[in-house]
């Protein structure tokens, strides 16, 4: 366990293991893709209330889930950063950053375009609304952060510190928008219960795409964290060596 | 003064290494500075002196190696280390806005101390009478000289010192090399940094870590 | 000539907490330009928009929180930077004594020059905008509350962002998503006051988030200032 | 090997506006800080108060147009600073080019940078902020003619403040009373376009003080630097 | 380079007087720079050089007296003085987050000038193909080259030079130092303070402003 937790922090394994990897993950995840969109477009039954236009949730609610957990990944990634010194684990978690964050905005775009034939506004102040926007937020923040420093190892721990005390935060964050929302108006959150209450036509189209987002968040994360390690290691020996076979291999 | 019997070995530095943005700064330095020792660093602008010595300190973490304080691992000796050390950076870390006086007075209390002798120890750096002048009337000399009235008031063994002869004048360097090497004899162990030629009443051993860079190299 | 008489963990915090006083005496600006930008702030609103009691009683505990909570953001670029520029925050960080502590009382400080004169100038401006009696009486209490809170984690951001230059809007961008609850819980606890519904549990929460904060963002606060030295 | 070959005015402010525009990508902190803080603190407005449409339409145009300003204020850090801290405002005040225009195209690309994605953005906010549609083309325009305005005043204000340190607070406190008259005549158009008014005049009186903040605001920038050099 | 005939007189201070928190720097200043002329001003830290240079230059306006420029007063000929004097201060005016060449080409541009070969004046101050390396990743030294090399690209015929050599090496001061010579024997005027010892190949006149000081105690 620990070996192998120590390797992992070996850029280098870190990325012949991506590349081991990658051919795999395309495959399965283009399979799950079109599966799920064939599958979610074509034949699942159109829904009784919302008509056609429910179909965006095969985008909504994955892009939902990434938003959660890109955000718990960068948080372990950063104790990692603060308590080992990892180098790998802020690689990953610069990669993650921006995943997370366009996962966030392509949520919020599928929700309010969800919004316009469901509920007539493609935005209310609700609850689960507005703490994705905070979460949005939070990203860029860290985002921002990283690139105001010069310094790498500063950005590491800076952007590690901020991500944890945003871990701290997020609950609070969630509970407060919760509770501010009850106050002032509930119904709103209409169509996010009740759709559970879908028939299963409906549902595992979505499980297939889900896992199909799932797969592409990992790509995407495979590949900008392999670009960061060549971009930061170009100096070593193995990277060298590599870029000369791939210079006589083009 | 310090409470150390002299030879004992106070700061040991084993194989530490360090680079910044991809330039190897130093590596395999190993050093042992006893009490009663006095060791220069030299080395050109940008060798890594200032980054070394803030290593040392534990204000700069990105290096390799070990450092032991009194035989156990710094990080071990925290507590103990800061309360034994003196560290001057390249800013005087004086409040500009603040008097002479309230700047030691209120060094003293973030180390926990009572203020010794405030008077006395400024009079030592010739700033009698300057008790009460907020700093930002002084000139960058005479701010240092409060900076550096901050080592006669608290009890280190040992003192870490970044080019403490900037910005004073002829007079002022001949009195400081002389508080420095009373220091060294009596037990206490310095580090210090500079680029102008020393001349102190008590032998000093020299680190060049340009030299060192060379054999590196070579 | 040295002396190895040592003071108790006590007198170093009041020690601290004097000197940011002291500051603040001889730049009078640290403490009068919060306030200021506060009065200001708040005044821009009625300008902004209708006039009307109604109107203007319905946006007073948000408008009053905003611009306190943005006064209070903008006023923690004083803490650290001046340390920081001069190096005493490296002498801080040397320090044998538990930063902890030294950290706190220098936010305990930094609260008493910026923020009391905020909290105690509220009511005034809540009156301008006609906010009714019983409202007072919790925006007062709010703000005692809240504030502490907004500069434990706003000094979380600006130790993270004192080594850079031109760190105003970056410390906003960084911290006023964190500031949110605050912020809901405060203006909450005067809806409810006007509402005359009860708000002790209200309170009662924001009274546990400062204590985890006092309890937790100090470390944060430690953490953020080694890496900004370094 | 030095060339005696000079240039025309046109390709001194064309060179100083694409330095800004560079300056900007190079640290693109410059450009999203201003617009990020825009929208949180937009969004901190529902969240302190009431979101029923009718009142957030009410509050609307006020919210957005001082959070616009305040942004706007908030970016302004960005503008000389880092040229007073390396000296080049020193060379730029020794340059052989007329100051004015010089000052003016650097405004100029502070703006593009820091204000045009707010005035782009605006509308979303507004339609967040349930904003009648008819009050959305007015407070672009409104936002289009006044936020040069709050830059051209803002830039002598941070002229006067670049040598002090920590300025932040102090520029708000000398700047935000000059910037009422905008706010009012912003707000009033929307106002206006709302309760579909007439406000072609008070777009025409905005127009007049842009014009008078050009001709004048620059030689007040140009002196306020000499100051600050100084 | 400078279009003058050499013994034309190009800077001239009368009667200079100027004063800072209360304390006189200098009083009576006379001189007179000619064109293939180079004076050093002299003086301990705090004397008062930085602030005498940045008065001639015109940044600094708080002092009493005339300076002429080719005869006429500066006030009236600030737009041709401008064009003609090139000043380099204790800060490098170099913006960090751009590139050398996009710094040097600004500094033309600002000046109302196209850039002429910058590859070439980074060249002579040994920086070739540091053209495109954004300046926080340079050293201090690397940084006051770049800055140096606009001397290059500007027409001027007064240099104005505050410690041109802090932060250069041995080898750096050399090549600068011989630069210096040359321009003046052109027929250029030079104007520099500096704390070491000049080897210049041409001859150096000196103002002290600590010795006018003294006398003016006296
Ligand atoms: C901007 C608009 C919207 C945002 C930001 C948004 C946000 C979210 C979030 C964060 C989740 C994940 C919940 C979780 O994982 O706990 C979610 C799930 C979901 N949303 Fe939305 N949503 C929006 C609009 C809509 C609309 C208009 C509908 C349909 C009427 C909708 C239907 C759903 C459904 C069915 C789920 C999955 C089931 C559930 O988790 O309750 N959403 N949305
Ligand atoms: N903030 C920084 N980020 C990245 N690299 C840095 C930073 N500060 C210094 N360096 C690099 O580290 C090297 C060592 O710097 P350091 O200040 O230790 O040199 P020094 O020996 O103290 O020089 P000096 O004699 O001028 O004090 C320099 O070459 C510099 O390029
Ligand atoms: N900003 C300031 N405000 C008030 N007085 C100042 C300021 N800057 C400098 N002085 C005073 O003016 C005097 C001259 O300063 P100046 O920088 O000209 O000295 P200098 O000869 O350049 O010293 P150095 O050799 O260190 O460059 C100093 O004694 C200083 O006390
Ligand atoms: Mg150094
Ligand atoms: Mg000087």
């Amino acid at each position: 366990m620990w070996q192998w937790l120590y390797k992992l922090g070996s850029p280098r394994w870190f990325y012949e293991l991506g590349d081991r990897c990658l051919p795999w993950l395309w495959g399965i995840t283009v399979f799950l893709l079109v599966v799920g969109v064939v599958w979610g477009l074509a034949f699942a039954p159109p829904d009784y209330q919302m008509g056609d236009n429910y179909r965006i949730i095969y985008m909504h609610v994955p892009s939902a889930g990434l938003m959660k957990g890109c955000f718990y990944m960068m948080a372990i990634c950063s104790a990692a950063v603060l308590i080992w010194k990892i180098k790998m684990a802020d690689i990953v978690a610069k990669a993650i950053a921006p995943i997370g964050a366009m996962a966030t905005l392509l949520m919020l775009a599928s929700g309010s375009l969800w919004g316009i034939p469901t509920w007539g506004t493609w935005w209310i102040w609700d609850a689960r609304l507005t703490s994705s926007l905070l979460q949005f937020f939070i990203y860029m923040g860290i985002i921002v952060l990283r690139s105001a420093f010069d310094s790498q190892d500063s950005a590491a721990r800076a952007c590690a510190v901020l991500t944890l005390v945003g871990v701290v935060n997020i609950p609070i964050i969630e509970y407060s928008v919760e509770w501010w929302n009850t106050l002032h108006q509930g119904a709103s959150s209409l169509g996010m219960r009740d759709a559970s209450a879908n028939p299963p036509e409906i549902w595992i189209p979505a499980f297939f795409t889900g896992f199909g987002f799932i797969g592409l968040f990992f790509i995407g994360l495979i590949l900008r964290s392999q670009n960061e390690i060549l971009l930061r290691e170009r100096r070593t020996r193995w990277v060298r060596d590599l870029v000369a076979r791939e210079g006589t291999r083009a | 003064m310090p409470n150390t019997k002299p030879g004992q070995g106070m700061l040991e530095a084993k194989d530490l290494y360090c680079e910044r943005d991809d330039r190897v700064l130093f590596q395999h330095l190993d050093f042992n500075l006893f009490a009663g020792q006095a060791i220069q660093l030299q080395g050109s602008n940008g060798s890594g002196k200032t980054t070394l010595l803030r290593i040392l300190c534990g204000l700069n973490s990105d290096y390799r190696g070990e450092i032991r304080w009194r035989g156990q691992l710094v990080e071990k000796a925290r507590t103990d280390f800061r309360a034994q050390v003196f560290y001057l950076g390249h800013n005087p870390a004086i409040n500009k806005r603040l008097s002479a006086a309230e700047n030691l007075r209120w060094f003293c209390a973030s180390r926990g101390q009572r203020a010794g002798n405030i008077t006395e120890a400024l009079a030592a750096f010739s700033l009698q009478g300057y008790e009460d002048v907020p700093c930002y009337m002084m000139s960058a000399g005479q701010q240092r000289r409060v900076s550096l009235a901050r080592m006669k008031l608290v009890p280190a063994a040992l003192w870490i010192l970044d080019e403490p002869f900037t910005a004073l004048d002829k007079k002022g360097v001949s009195e400081l090399e002389g508080m420095l090497s009373d220091f060294v004899r009596v037990g206490g162990s310095l580090l210090l940094t500079t680029h102008h030629p020393l001349q102190m009443g008590c032998a000093v051993d020299v680190i060049d870590l340009d030299a060192r860079i060379r054999e590196a190299v070579a | 000539m040295t002396t190895e008489a040592t003071a108790g963990l006590g007198s170093v915090m009041v020690a601290t907490v004097r000197r940011e006083l002291l500051l603040a005496m001889r730049s009078p600006g640290d403490v009068i330009n919060p306030l200021m930008f506060f009065i200001i702030a708040v005044t821009l609103f009625p300008l902004s928009g209708g006039v009307e009691d109604a109107f203007l009683a319905t946006i007073a505990p948000g408008v009053i929180w905003v611009t306190a909570l943005l006064a209070v953001m903008l006023s923690l670029d004083s803490l650290f930077r001046a340390d920081y520029e001069d190096g005493n925050l490296e002498q801080l960080l040397m320090s044998p004594q538990p930063l902890y502590f030294l950290v706190l009382s220098k936010v305990l400080g930094h609260w008493l020059m910026a923020c009391l004169p905020i909290i105690i100038l509220a009511p005034v401006l809540a009156l301008m905008l006609k906010l009714p009696g019983a409202g007072i009486s919790a925006l007062v209490v709010s703000l005692a509350l809240g504030t502490p809170i907004l500069v434990l984690i706003g000094a979380i951001g600006m130790a993270l962002t004192v080594g850079l230059s031109r760190s105003g809007l970056l410390l906003a961008v960084l911290i006023l998503p964190l500031y949110v609850p605050v912020l809901i819980f405060g203006t909450g606890v005067v809806d409810a006051a006007i509402n005359d519904m009860a708000y002790a549990g209200l309170l009662a929460l924001m009274g546990a988030m400062l204590a985890l904060a006092i309890s937790l963002s100090p470390l944060a606060i430690v953490a953020a200032l080694r890496i900004s030295v370094n």
